[in-house]
């Protein structure tokens, strides 16, 4: 049985990590870089340990740190988190090696899965369908170009070891075919070191719909339902909602089969997710396998009820899952909006910085999970997200309505965020009725962006504010001296009132 | 007292007329509002007006007499117009330049690189720089045709936000 | 249809009611007291009304100014919230006399269910159980005796227009009555104007389990299941949960008809609460009928997945309820804690004063209802409640497990509160067990308000941290001069440092 | 540096041996902490102790040199006891006599009744004064018998915590 778990992560996830094995009485270690001794996730563990420099290749990204952590500190199991080392095969069988447990799935399912041209493999044998395209890697122009031939354009050339929009390239017109697969090799071999790519056929408007999978060492897996994930932002999801408005409950349910026989195909044991591309007609294809827990998984969490990272330790633990498939139910909608700090009044440019004040949205139906505080600083090294909103209504409607709210409610100050992009998307008429696909941020970008109009009042108030704030400043300067006028900033005065009569 | 703000491209004379504890009225471009403000958090005020809530968040920024203020779907950028504050803006201009000729980080990051050197004719629309953070790379290219003047930054340096980091002439 | 709602309450259940109206598109009216220009109500609100000084008496009592705010603002509508008019049978007359449509149930519901010996005839009439005692207001001390006599002590002598524990007194030994009659008398004129009292058998270790029902205006009733709420001190509810862990399936589908046929007897419509007192044999007997919406609402909202505010404005727009009984489910299980501001090391003493500091609890299955904010100063004047934390979890373990991880977030700074006192309940093996009553919290109050043991590490970390604090205030002080130290009060000191360049 | 604080019934000596940066040695009645202390929020120090990650709060109270200190599960009240607080105290109880004569709000309400008159005479027990706050009523008792030689409130008053209402002698 695990004793004590090592988080080898930062920031919500950590966090949110770290909360499931406090309700389970394991007590927690947090690995650290220097960026973040006064993160969240240090704070919230039972113990921390350093593990040196800010950027992730000197610290969160080293395997011989991280394992050197968990036997310093006696932690029998590391859970991954998700990004980082969570699909590294290499870092599980080390764990494996090292006596210690890996929460997540076998080295090799991650190395199947990992492996895009293996995994496409494996999907054919065991009767899952994929895109039509290439099997293997593409070695030469010619090659490439005979399939283009046969699949028709459009077509996809994706890196085989890619992920995240690298070494990808869509070709439209078969001129392109040899200056488009020159780059996305040399891109592949740049960002993963291996220069294969293989060939897709390209699937206009599509969807993109993923399943949560849940299996354990014994050989049972389940499925629990899908996740729609359409509306992107240059291939990075911004908001996912369950259930999917698209899926008819046949189409559901032939889909949640095939996924568990594409994770029985790799005896998957642990949390994971398959990728389906669907298109309008709901044919779906299999895209790839996410081998960890998803940054989305708190819907599936909120509409069937059951904890992933407990199920995870469960799993790991060598536990049975505690259900069967007929005793999963999707009940009600929910919704989550990733929050990230960047501008999306300039171009989503990220927005590290001081958070300087924070509201969060609370009450009936909302969950959230973040990691920032008030004075946190939020440093440049990592991923800009800074917390996940997910609400539940008893329909889509209703959960679209209290996100809404709970937006109107949610207030950072101190960077930029992209609230108020997504309230626009909660507004946008095409995202209410359900009708939407992977184009959809594209297609709306400038209404997603556009403010909505006040009357002159709102301006004028603003002005006013503005007027009031610095008059009150030039006032408390010429009493007090110029020196002196800081500590007559309104900016959080309460604090200095209680302290003023000290020493 | 009367003041001139800008808001966007409007420049607007506001004029506090009255104020009695929280009761206030102001003349904002001949228009009056009497108002109920109160400032419930640091720089967060509650307006009450005619009768509806408003609140409103003021942000100081990044320079002095500039602020942020968000209404519940706006944010404006307001700058105080007073006679330091333009005297401050002619200053500026005569040491930099015209703003649209330097180069500012708009966030805090790390010089990825930096494709140009000191005298380097560049083109409107060339890339002069490019800022890593947050794992995106941003591009920053030069508004007009001009000669690279100065390059305050290496490749490598971290930087803050809104700092000069190339001046183009 | 109701276009305006006005909210006539202020704190965390004003809030709560905006939030569903703001997801029903529905604008709300705020109403406000001196003390609470400040107050959350007030800046969640569309528009706010000025209603008179703090006490409530002159403000949130004043039937005139309530409906003087909704006639000004052209609210349709008023929602009471709970407490303050809430079960005022005159004020809903009043709104229906100037065509305003009262959020909640009848005059004719609220009268008959408000007046206990009314209400028990009825029940008895409607073959619901009560317990057994007088059946009319007792006019003399020679009758009381007499029912004393018949029914056997312990007795509990009551208020007739009583509520919240006033002008009550348990009498053991018969030769206390008539010396407890007077008192309870002397404390009803004092509390309500009226000294009719009557007398109950006292039911000991008894269980307090309450019903929640929703009835439409065409005459349907259902009940949302029951919420166990034996956790009390004073006869206030401290911790209530849903599933009670003492019913059977059996007398839990039971106690439901019951309270279904409880609410048909007076045509009731809007939610409601019956409450009941359970003894350890399961019998139980109708205590009174709350015709309003409780504090502790949320847990069932939680487990039965149904919005009360939302369903409360269907029914007094007309509409009928969305669901039949076979409908409605109770899944997992929820706790509510009630955080008050008050010191449970000395004798809960309440702790009004300024939030300096709010560490809300995050993550799966958390809900937190609340109003204040930090730098907020909770007034004096009104009822110590701060917010209501809700977990759920797969079981009542889980939930009891996320409270604890919840409670350990949650941190507040500036006024005193209960969340120690709170976790030393979830951390109790009587209540671990589901074994409890309603002398839980006077049986265990020594464990209850005894701190944990540190080792000498906890006391040795708190001296280094004041040591440091304050060697820290001399060194400002010393460089700055004396006059400059409170601006270098680490106390919010990044939101000065923001500011210092400026002006 | 040396200091003697007060924690509970305790006098601790505390005693800073080395800092650098964040890394600072203690030592506290003889037994030494190597520690890593950071201030996260204000008030809000997050300490790393032999790996073990500590959350500590502390809150400046009402008197100077006072604190509340929070841990996981304790509250405790700290006082730096230097040569000034001693001379404090010292005078404090010159003026008022022993603490325990004197009636403080432990929080701010509303005087509901004050039972006693100056110069009466008092049971240790006995009520002297009831607040009000949060629609409680509090009722605060005399610690010893004695004379009320002060009363520095009247029914109606609002008080503040920690105010002075009433000297017993």
């Amino acid at each position: 049985m695990i004793r004590k778990v090592l988080v080898a992560n930062r920031g919500e996830i950590a966090v949110r990590v770290m909360r499931s094995c406090r309700e389970l009485g394991i007590p927690t270690v947090a690995v650290y870089s220097e960026a973040d001794r006064k993160a969240m996730h240090v704070r919230y563990a039972d113990e921390a340990v350093f593990i040196g420099p800010s950027p992730s290749q000197e610290s969160y990204l080293v395997i011989d740190k991280i394992i050197a952590a968990a036997k310093q500190t006696g932690a029998d199991a590391i859970h991954p988190g998700y990004g980082f080392l969570s699909e590294n095969a290499g870092f599980a069988q080390r764990c494996a090696d090292e006596g210690i447990i890996f929460i997540g799935p076998s080295p090799y399912a991650i190395n199947t899965m990992g492996d895009k041209i293996t995994a496409r493999k494996t999907m054919i044998a065991a009767g899952v369908p994929v895109v039509p395209g290439t099997e293997s890697a593409i070695t030469s122009d010619e090659e490439a170009l005979a399939i283009i031939e046969r699949i028709g354009v459009p077509v996809m050339i994706k890196a085989s070891a890619g992920g995240g929009g690298k070494g990808m390239r869509l070709v439209k017109d078969p001129k392109d075919v040899l200056s488009s697969l020159r780059a996305a090799r040399s891109e592949a071999r740049a960002a993963f070191g291996d220069d294969a790519v293989y060939i897709e056929k390209y699937i206009n408007s599509p969807h993109h719909i993923e399943y949560q999978i849940l299996g354990d060492q014994h050989g049972n897996i389940v499925h629990l339902f899908e996740r729609e994930c359409s509306v992107q932002r240059r291939h990075q999801k911004v908001v996912e909602e369950t259930p999917s408005p698209l899926l008819t409950p046949e189409v559901r349910a032939e889909m949640g089969r095939h996924a568990v026989a594409a994770a029985a195909a790799v005896n998957y044991y642990g949390a994971g997710t398959i990728e389906f591309i669907v298109d309008e007609q709901l044919n779906y294809y299999f895209l790839e396998m996410n081998t960890r827990l998803q940054v989305e998984h708190p819907i599936t969490e909120r509409v069937v009820g059951v904890d992933l990272v407990k199920q995870q330790i469960n799993i790991a633990n060598g536990g049975k899952l505690p259900f069967r498939q007929d005793d999963l139910v999707q009940r009600g909608h929910a919704i989550e909006c990733r929050i990230y700090a960047e501008d999306p009044d300039r171009n989503f440019m990220p927005s590290p910085g001081v958070i300087r004040h924070i509201t969060e949205p609370l009450g009936l139906g909302v969950r959230h999970d973040g990691y920032v505080y008030e004075g946190y600083e939020i440093p440049m090294y990592y991923d800009p997200m800074i917390s996940k909103l997910v609400v539940w209504g008893s329909d889509r409607d209703d959960a679209i309505r209290r996100m809404r709210r709970a937006l109107y409610e949610y207030k950072i100050t101190g960077v930029k965020t992209s609230i108020k992009f997504l309230e626009r998307i909660m507004e946008n008429k095409a995202f209410a009725e359900g009708s939407y696909n992977t184009h959809f941020i594209e297609e709306h970008l400038e209404e997603l962006t556009t403010s909505r109009e006040c009357d002159r009042t709102c301006e004028d108030l603003a002005v006013i504010t503005a007027f009031l704030d610095h008059t009150n400043r030039l006032a408390a300067a010429s009493v007090k001296g110029p020196e002196a006028s800081p500590k007559d900033s309104p900016w959080k005065s309460f604090g200095r009132r209680n302290s003023i009569n000290r020493l | 007292m009367a003041l001139e703000v800008r808001i966007g491209k409007r420049l607007a004379k506001v004029q506090l007329l009255n104020r009695e504890g929280d009761r206030m009225k102001f003349e904002v471009d001949g228009r009056t509002y009497d108002l109920d403000m109160v400032e419930v958090e640091p720089g967060i005020w509650s307006i009450l007006y005619r009768g509806k809530s408003f609140n409103l968040e003021i942000i100081p920024g990044s320079k002095p007499k500039n602020y942020t203020v968000n209404t519940l779907f706006q944010s404006y950028e307001a700058d105080i117009v007073d006679a330091e504050a333009k005297y401050m803006e002619a200053r500026d201009k005569a040491a930099f330049g015209e703003a649209s000729n330097r180069i500012l980080s708009p966030m805090p990051g790390k010089v990825v690189r930096i494709p140009v050197a000191i005298g380097q004719e560049v083109k409107a629309g060339e890339t002069v720089i490019i800022v890593s953070a947050m794992k995106m790379e941003s591009e920053f290219k030069a508004a007009a045709d001009g000669v690279v003047r100065e390059i305050f930054v290496k490749e490598g340096d971290t930087v803050d936000g809104n700092q000069v980091l190339i001046v183009i002439e």
